[in-house]
């Protein structure tokens, strides 16, 4: 076919099919016909801020220092959803949280959330914006030495770290480590896995991450992204087993019709 | 039709749309107004360049005009922020020129260099106090941390190369295996949010005002 | 013999400064932290002026009238800063955006899933026994460790089928083990030219 | 305090203390430890040997400051290797600080003096080009259409060395260096993927592991693996420098880094079990 790029048919029509699948995807959603399965990371934080009550010392959550106008924008929105419910969690057991922020933009949105988590909590009078919620620098260092400031001498019993990460992960698992917090960590900025997983408690790897944000918020639109994923995902899964085994068997039709 | 923002949507998915194309068709046509395309994008990421210097501006002039905390501190990066532009554009050289490459060399090299790898320091110190097979899950990480660090240290190899050979072979099965398995889920991840941002569902590019 | 360029000083005392923040936030350090910020604004805008010089400009002033657009949206993206007009950004951003997301998702559904699929759906058994050995561990580990990342089929991880993605966990975390002993070489190998510089150039005891 | 609770709170300022004694000591008195070369560098190199005298190769500098302790010397090899076989090199910058990068690898390679080339018919650097994958997609696409001159202001048409270069159908091969996420899986998409290009990738040790996929593909059919990959190079050209250097302060400072973890172990086990035996 002349109009076509040679090599690449099955490229598009796999391209092609993303574009359908996401879009019926996110109808599904919105008809809430789409469950995401609860991730034991979940459930770790909800540990973790019972554990700060008993202890009776503060939670930290950390969203990083991503923005809403930057590629790792889908990794803050899911960095402030798991916030909104920490805040929820935290002024229902009465555990004191901080949520020191980096970007100017997010800030607001966040401040918002954990509002609206103290307001419908009825313990709105427990919060101190000012306080819990400090703007400490738009410059990765100084707002990482903010934070490690912080941490000692506020001793928290919990840190909760999700969104994007930078090289400023490493200092954030270690410091909390040394004082003694337990830790959940989550990225989908692959580089820094290795430290939250080395580092913290329970971690969410990836797109983990992404569908705790999207189970906790219930957006439809995050839920039906997901499912879409969980499709191509699926069909990678059965071409790959089926073709492996039929390669072994020396037909190597998968493998060719992929190529194509 | 909001002007301010159902334009811009319309702009974003026609523009997503031609790069496609550009790829999966062999429409002359396509192709030439998509080298159009690309050498625009060229220029406005080039404009988009001096966003960061003026929004400096802003921030720590308001910090030196109200004599807050580290003021001093805000007047040294504008002043640096200066000399660069002034010695870049001045000269007319841009980074071509010797007193521009002797600027560089003096004072953005030497940071731009030491503050990644000073965070060797906290390799070591998490190295010390935190890789620790204290469970499973930091069992299994240590393990292959421990071989791939004795493999990268050429003193293990040199005395025994089955160091060396491990190391290899970490690379080779058990990278290579999970890794394309992710690599998988991130790719439609990507595919999946950009086709989500082309038809407009996806805004947070447009800013919250 | 001790260095006595200015320049090496300069360098020298940056480079003690930008290491010192592993003890604690201090002076030294912020002076090393703003210039850092400062220069690469600067740098940056410099590199902008030249790009648009280069590829805007050149183009404009050889009578390709059409460039004046680009140059329209390029000042439109500065109206980010106003309360008011804060809309005109939106134009050229999405330009931007457009482009930047079709050129790397057109490409990436291409080398990130279909040729990576059809690297998986590849002959199990090798030449050799290690070969097969090899073979079997990267293709667990690939589909292990995608069934770990379905959220929305609840039955994959439970019952018996549950110990897949367990494995794929298992699995991924030997791989980010992997990753953590090539960053602190990463790491070492970065530090050790500065070490080199000050040693050598300020030194100048190599 | 038992003995093993003080291991578990070594301070700061001695860890600091022994890493930077095990940095300096190598330095002052190289071991020449021999380098046991991986596959990866191997196959660039091999790929960059078997091309004939004459090929085009397109060479992007995508690091700046940041990655240059690892990455320069990896550059300064490859270039090496580049000149010996006497290629003809189209370099150009997708990194803003590329520019700042050109003049001190260059520095070093010497390319006029040791091998001879001349800039502008064997080798030309276009400068930093905005946009990233914009940028490749564009020299890939059609080269004229969109540069205008190399980094210095000469037209293209006067640099013998772009004569006849039109893209991607004109370029043998692509190399790059870089230490960001978008650039390195860039080169894949928009050479491999767009136009079916060879490409040699090098990139931090640390970004190794989520490119490995793109070599077991074929897409990338060789690898530099950060400092190491730099070190293997300049091995197997035979111009030996920083990182063969490096190599030797690796296997002190690492060791410490084993030991480190080791003491951790232990006594992070030993004060478990005695706490197990006071309970």
């Amino acid at each position: 076919m002349a109009i076509l790029t040679p090599d690449r048919i099955v490229p598009l029509v796999a391209f092609v099919l993303a574009w359908f699948a996401t879009y019926y995807a996110i109808q599904l959603g919105k008809q809430g016909k789409i469950r995401i399965r609860r991730l034991p990371g979940l459930d770790a934080i909800e540990e973790t801020v019972g554990r700060a009550v008993e202890m009776g010392r503060p939670i930290f959550d950390i969203i990083g220092m991503g923005s809403f106008t930057d590629i790792y924008a889908t990794q803050t929105v899911a960095g402030l959803s798991i916030l909104s419910y920490v805040a929820t969690l935290c002024a229902r057991l009465g555990a004191k949280l901080y949520a020191p922020q980096a970007n100017p933009g997010v800030m607001p949105v966040a401040i918002e959330l954990v509002r609206d988590a103290y307001t419908a909590e009825g313990k709105l009078e427990d919060l101190d914006v000012e306080e819990q919620l400090p703007f400490l620098s738009t410059e990765q260092f100084a707002w990482a030495g903010g934070i490690i400031g912080m941490a000692v001498r506020l001793k928290p019993a919990a840190n909760i770290m999700i969104g994007p990460f930078w090289a400023e992960s490493m200092m954030f698992a270690e410091t909390f480590d040394r004082i003694g917090a337990m830790q959940v960590g989550g990225t989908a900025r692959m580089y820094q896995i290795p430290f939250f997983a080395a580092l913290c408690d329970y971690i969410l790897i990836g797109e983990e991450m992404f569908a705790a944000g999207a189970y906790v918020s219930g957006d439809p639109q995050q839920i039906g992204s997901i499912a879409s994923q969980d499709w191509y995902k699926l069909a990678a899964l059965i071409l790959g087993i089926i073709g492996a085994i039929l390669a072994t068997g020396n037909i190597t039709i998968v493998g060719d019709l992929l190529v194509m | 039709m909001d002007y301010r923002r159902d334009i811009p949507l319309v702009i974003t998915f026609l523009i997503g749309v031609i790069a496609v194309m550009d790829y999966y068709t062999t429409f002359t046509s396509v192709k030439d107004v998509f080298t159009i395309i690309k050498n625009w994008g060229i220029v406005l990421e080039a404009f988009a360049l001096g966003l960061g210097a003026v929004n400096l501006f802003r921030v720590h002039g308001r910090r030196i005009s109200q004599r807050s905390t580290d003021w001093i501190f805000s007047a040294l990066l504008l002043f640096m922020l200066v000399l660069f532009v002034v010695v870049g554009l001045g000269t007319g050289q841009y980074e071509a020129g010797t007193q521009y490459q002797w600027i560089y060399n003096s004072f953005f090299l030497p940071i731009g260099s030491t503050m990644y790898s000073s965070l060797a320091f906290y390799m070591a110190f998490g190295a010390y106090r935190v890789l620790r097979a204290r469970n499973l899950d930091a069992f299994l990480l240590f393990v292959t941390a421990i071989f791939v660090i004795l493999g990268n240290t050429p003193i293990f190899p040199a005395t025994a190369p089955q160091f060396f050979y491990i190391r290899e072979w970490i690379f080779t099965a058990i990278v290579g295996g999970t890794y394309r398995g992710i690599r998988i889920g991130v790719g439609i991840g990507a595919v999946v949010i950009g086709i989500r941002t082309l038809i407009g569902m996806e805004t947070g590019y447009l800013g919250r005002r | 013999m001790v260095a006595t360029d200015p320049q090496i000083w300069i360098a020298a005392f940056l480079t003690i400064a930008a290491t010192s923040f592993v003890f604690r936030d201090n002076f030294a350090f912020k002076i090393s932290q703003y210039t850092f910020i400062g220069v690469a604004a600067g740098h940056a805008l410099v590199m902008g002026v030249k790009n648009i010089r280069d590829y805007g400009w050149t183009k404009l002033a050889g009578g390709e009238v059409i460039y004046a657009v680009v140059f329209l949206l390029g000042i439109m993206l500065y109206f980010r800063f106003s309360k008011e007009y804060y809309w005109l950004y939106r134009y050229p951003i999405a330009f931007l955006v457009g482009n930047g997301v079709g050129i790397s998702i057109r490409a990436g559904i291409h080398s990130d899933f279909t040729l990576q699929v059809a690297a998986t759906a590849a002959p199990l058994l090798a030449s050799d026994a290690m070969g097969t050995f090899n073979n079997l561990v990267i293709f667990i580990g690939c589909i292990t460790a995608l069934t770990h990342f379905v959220f929305t089929y609840e039955g994959i991880h439970k019952g018996t089928l549950g110990y897949v993605p367990k494995v794929g966990r298992w699995m991924m975390l030997m791989a980010f083990g992997a990753s953590f002993g090539n960053t602190v070489m990463t790491r070492f190998g970065m530090y050790q030219g500065r070490i080199l510089f000050l040693l050598r150039e300020w030194l100048q005891i190599v | 305090m038992s003995v093993l609770e003080k291991l578990t709170a070594i301070p700061r300022e001695i860890v600091i203390g022994l890493v930077v004694i095990a940095m300096i000591i190598p330095t002052l008195n190289p071991l020449g430890l021999p380098i046991m070369t991986g596959q990866m560098a191997k196959d660039w190199y091999n790929a960059v040997e078997e091309l004939p005298a004459g090929s085009v190769v397109l060479f992007d500098i995508g690091y700046g400051s940041g990655g240059y302790p690892s990455l320069g010397p990896a550059n300064i090899a490859v270039f090496h290797q580049f000149f010996d076989k006497e290629l003809k090199v189209i370099i150009m910058a997708t990194a803003l600080e590329g520019s700042m990068m050109y003049p001190l690898i260059m520095d070093a390679v010497n390319p006029e003096t040791r091998h001879g080339a001349v800039y502008g018919e064997d080798y030309v650097f276009l400068g930093y080009i905005a946009g990233v994958q914009t940028a490749m997609a564009g020299v890939l696409g059609d080269l004229p259409a969109i540069v205008s001159t190399d980094y210095l202001g000469t037209p293209i048409g006067q640099i013998e060395v772009l004569n006849g270069i039109r893209g991607a159908q004109d370029i043998d091969v692509v190399g790059y260096l870089t230490t960001a996420g978008g650039t390195s899986e860039g080169w894949v998409y928009q050479a491999y993927s767009a136009y079916g290009l060879p490409v040699l990738g090098g990139f931090l040790s640390m970004m190794t592991t989520s490119m490995k996929p793109y070599y077991d593909t074929g897409q990338l059919i060789g690898v530099i693996d950060g400092v190491k990959g730099a070190a293997d190079m300049e091995y197997l050209t035979g111009y030996p420098g920083d990182a063969i250097q490096s190599s030797d302060v690796l296997s002190f400072s690492q060791t410490l880094v084993v030991i480190f973890i080791i003491v951790g172990n232990i006594s992070y086990w030993g004060s478990r079990g005695a706490r197990k035996e006071g309970e």
